[in-house]
């Protein structure tokens, strides 16, 4: 085991695959010789050459289709966004041909989009979107967001060994924040798959990325008050993983979902209504969402700390809910 | 370039065969027998067969919806094409899609997406990944001269040129983006112009010449084959339909037709094969028999073929499924 | 009061605006001499002229981006998709630049996107989309979907009197199949108002667009079963009419959200959290959502009514509900 | 074309005002003291004060993030700015918006969008509004040379061109997108060949001459303004700095960095001014001086300024809110 930050599990994962399996590459704009915008692929076009890292136009359109079009002939092309938030402009690709392909004449498009997203970096509201919701309605995709260095790694392969399509959100603020151990041995954390972050009996978050973090620093504050919280972290938001989701709602009773996304038509109104569909006998109190207001994402400091949910804003929630 | 007569005979066979299977889907539309609608490649069949039967049996093609010799040609039955106008399982999606919307890997045939112009990057995926890999295969990619004016064509044929990519671009320039007149979709004369913006070389070609089309299209694959990168091809044609056969065009101009029919590719290429000595009549009507017996035989596999199950619907989303997928 | 077609309810409601406002105009693929693929504009261009019922280059960012610039500077295009799922080319230009202008730098766009969506014509995954989940996570857009001729003439004069951009939703299949009664005069449908479809006291069900008159056919079966369902079409729906919503709740306890969207991420996800977190006591049994599958719109006649929520489906769905 | 004394000793103003600005922006930016990155123009600047001042009072100016000139010229203050980039409530866009993501409708700016060239069809609407009512206005809109490889410069270039719209588009080539040469960016050797494709007309200019960048500007802006359509003009620069403060730009090489040092755009009107005796030494100082005192001015009000409040932020989401919006 080994200690790696967030950053250098994902460059990690990428540099083993491109080792294993020749038909891996990057493209993006800048993964070349510059390693990209936040040093994710450096050192890797000196490892495997222009042609395996390479630097695109700027063209996010063209460079998705394009890698959809490798990954039709056996490629497994891996796209760098340079934020997650210019994935907009590639919207098209990965909606109407990379998300249908399969289904509609059976052309699997293995392909990996990663999209460093997120706030908290006082970028505005073109380089801190959380881009999961443009997606969520789209059969075809899949679209993972791991919140440690393990699942970060982890993940990644298994998105870079899956068959269809992935958005593979990394949180950008993770980068170089958190570190965590991973093995020396290789392997890979299951699309589909949610793990429990902490074991708890009072209540569940249910939440991913970033805000698992938060999430556990929330319920540092509530153990304190002798609330104990479970924290599931979905890792998967495409397609969910209903039965960690059930699970939980079925031990704790309460629950509250959780993210960075805004609230309207956020993941976790799906969580919500899965709960309510299939749990509502189990519920001891309103499913409560905590999420950032329906805004774009504002620029100083003050109201985006105000847009991001903070452990504060968990603790009162939780609080809310016990009172139930 | 010389070319084989054998060749020749295929092109005039393939034309044939494109030329009789749209027109029948045409009559089985206007009899409420297909499911959908109908866009056929009416008066431009050369375009298609040209490019397509130039290609090699490991290149691909990601075509448009009036490329139907591009389908034939790379071997998708017509019996599956029928099936699949018909919404039949046996179509070559299974009901999944309908009419052009065709595609199968099997036979290199990358499927199209109705968003025009996405096949131009796409396409430069594809030979991207040739290019990586060292192969000497080469893609085809096709567009009409509206699909031209999106933001993907020009993002694909930019990347194409840059990285000098084995893919040849095709552009079926028919006059009309539905409606709308090359005048009002374009402020240049030639659609081959737009390539100057890539430093890519263009061809302009008559794309009611299946030969001349099949030429052209085979110098730029060897080019693009042997690391020359890519060229565009503009085909110039008139579309003979409406927009699809809902369409009564009346917009387009009576005389412009009128023109055109003259210069109808299958009237074209036997009047060359009899100046030149390719063929009789009698060969020619033997080739047009064996067309129309493929189209009778195609109709009625479509026409006994089963419907898909409802529940058909359900299956294929993902090529990997998810671990013990919940479906709740 | 007259008897109109939706279709033609679309055609009034820009011919009125057009005629009482010279800003507003019209831009599009074949929107001008041809009128439209589906015959919206008709005749308007004859009336109007070629420069305020435009055709465009084949080029849906371009165009709609052109709208925005045009917005700017005080028109009010109304942009028509040529169907609704091309608005993925426009995708970039509607979500960072439409939606975002005003909160960013106070610059208002008043565009109103037409766009003809919808299955039951045999379209396939191309030209059968439901893509309100494209824009129902984008804070800055409004939404609405109109299910009768009336609205359909009220809910677009009030879209292009906004000063927002607007989806304008209008269901394909709706076109030429119902007709209803528009008053003489001007009028406009409040955009964020839902209304009462049918009044009743056992269920509620939420819908809105085509699926508003599966939930009325359904209601007729039920009535027989001695079932009073209360509908509630949405025509808004973003922002959703919380208190509409709510409202029906408390009167019924019982809830039924119905879409022709795909299920995951749909508009019922965000009804149920909704219901969930603001009338949890008010509940007796779940709310049970009834919509497509999560898959592309198929193409085959089977499928396709497969895949789209039918009458009967909505009477099984408030069936068990009712023996909750 | 002639230009007034006062012209050019406004040019220079702006084009001090602009780099002074900037420079201290980047040494704020090094001491901590702004909020987020900091992208400039240095050295590029007479790009976006020479287009920028051609502009009249009524036209409208759809600028990229290399364009401080513009705001500037335009009458954003400098305190706006400068507190813009403090993240203050007294900046252009209330710390909704930082640095140079600037609009500001009363003084004829668009907001720049992050998404590189989205400027060009937005650009291009309002040129056709100009258009559809017979106004004499027109539109500047700007790029950098990578932004002219995505689909909205395409889609804008070739619909403002159909239409001979009334808009101007500027494309400032500094030779590099981020870290990536022109070369991998575009296989032609002018971005001006870019406009071939649509039949509009363009000019190379070079880009560190604000008096032939004003100039052909303004011409183009005379002819758009006539009717006579678009104009594509390339202005020739070199990117100085790295693509922002935090980016040392190692990429690129030194000696081209040390040319175009030489034909620094302050510099080489300094040298023209002398030339042409059309300001001496003294006179220049005194501009100076007023440029530093307007930007000790802008910093100090800066400072000063308040912070937004918080709940600022669920403000202004629509401008016309939703009839007793529920806030829940
Ligand atoms: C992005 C996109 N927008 C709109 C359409 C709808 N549409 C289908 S065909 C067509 C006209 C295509 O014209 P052209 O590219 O010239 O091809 P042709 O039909 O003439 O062969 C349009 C607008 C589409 N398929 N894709
Ligand atoms: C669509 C899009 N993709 C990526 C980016 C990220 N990005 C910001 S600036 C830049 C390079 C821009 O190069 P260029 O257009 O030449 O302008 P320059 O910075 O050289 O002035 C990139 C890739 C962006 N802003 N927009
Ligand atoms: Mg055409
Ligand atoms: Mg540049």
């Amino acid at each position: 085991m080994k200690e790696i930050t967030y950053l250098d599990a994902i460059k990690e994962a990428m540099d083993e695959e491109m080792a294993r399996d020749t038909s891996v590459f990057i493209l993006g704009e800048d993964v070349g010789v510059y390693g990209g915008a936040f040093r994710v692929t450096e050192g890797l076009s000196d490892k495997y050459g222009e042609w395996r890292v390479l630097d695109t136009p700027l063209s996010e359109s063209g460079f998705t289709g394009a890698a959809i079009g490798a990954a039709l002939v056996g490629m497994r092309p891996i796209v760098e966004m340079q934020f997650a938030d210019f994935i907009s402009c590639a919207f098209d690709q990965l909606v109407n041909v990379a998300a249908k392909n399969h289904y509609r004449w059976g052309g699997a498009t293995p392909i990996v989009v990663r999209a460093p997203y997120g706030g908290n970096i006082h970028g505005g509201a073109f380089h801190s979107q959380c881009i999961e919701g443009f997606f969520f309605n789209i059969p075809g995709l899949k679209i993972v967001a791991p919140s440690t260095a393990y699942d970060a790694k982890g993940l990644l392969k298994a998105s870079i060994r899956d068959n269809d399509p992935v958005i593979y959100c990394e949180h950008k603020y993770l980068y170089r924040r958190i570190k965590d151990t991973v093995p020396e041995e290789d392997y890979v954390v299951p699309i589909g798959k949610a793990r429990i972050a902490l074991e708890g009996t009072d209540v569940s978050v249910i939440t991913y990325g970033a805000m698992v973090h938060t999430a556990l620093e929330a319920s540092q504050l509530l153990k304190q008050k002798g609330i104990s919280c479970e924290i599931i972290d979905l890792r998967t938001i495409l397609p969910l993983d209903k039965k960690a989701i059930f699970n939980t709602v079925k031990k704790t009773n309460k629950v509250v979902v959780l993210h960075e996304q805004t609230k309207t038509g956020g993941v976790g109104a799906e969580v919500s209504a899965l709960i309510n569909e299939y749990c509502f006998d189990y519920l001891d109190g309103p499913v409560i969402r905590v999420a950032a207001p329906d805004t774009p994402v504002p620029y100083s400091a003050q109201m985006e700390e105000a847009f991001i949910p903070q452990g504060k804003d968990v603790v009162s929630a939780i609080e809310k809910l016990m009172r139930y | 370039m010389d070319i084989k007569r054998e060749d020749l005979l295929q092109l005039y066979y393939y034309l044939k065969l494109t030329r009789r299977l749209e027109e029948r889907v045409t009559s089985l539309y206007h009899q409420g027998r297909i499911l959908g609608g109908a866009w056929t490649s009416n008066g431009t069949e050369a375009i298609s067969v040209g490019y397509g039967y130039a290609l090699e049996k490991n290149d691909i093609a990601a075509p448009y919806f009036r490329d139907m010799g591009v389908f034939l040609i790379r071997g998708i039955s017509a019996k599956r094409i029928m099936a699949q106008y018909f919404g039949k399982k046996t179509g070559v999606t299974g009901g999944k899609e309908g009419n052009v919307h065709i595609g199968d890997l099997n036979f290199g045939v990358f499927g199209f997406p109705s968003h025009l112009a996405d096949n131009y990057p796409v396409g430069t995926g594809a030979a991207l990944a040739f290019k990586i890999r060292g192969e000497k295969r080469v893609i085809a990619a096709c567009t009409g001269d509206g699909g031209t004016s999106r933001g993907d064509f020009h993002e694909g044929m930019n990347f194409a040129s840059v990285r000098k990519l084995p893919i040849v671009f095709i552009c079926n320039n028919n006059k009309y983006a539905y409606s709308t007149p090359l005048k009002l979709q374009m402020a240049i004369k030639d659609v081959a112009e737009r390539a100057l913006a890539y430093g890519m070389p263009s061809k302009i070609v008559d794309g009611n010449n299946a030969v001349e089309v099949y030429k052209a299209a085979k110098e730029a694959y060897d080019i693009a084959r042997n690391g020359g990168g890519p060229t565009f091809i503009e085909c110039k044609t008139m579309r003979m339909h409406g927009h699809s056969e809902h369409d009564s065009a009346k917009y387009v101009p009576r005389e412009l037709l009128e023109e055109w029919k003259k210069r109808d590719p299958v009237l074209h290429m036997e009047k060359y094969f009899m100046e030149n000595n390719v063929a009789g009549k009698e060969e020619l009507d033997g080739i047009d028999s064996r067309v129309k017996k493929e189209i009778e035989e195609a109709e009625a596999f479509a026409e006994e073929s089963p419907y898909p199950n409802p529940e058909d619907g359900l299956k294929g989303l993902y090529a990997t499924p998810i671990e013990k997928e919940q479906r709740i």
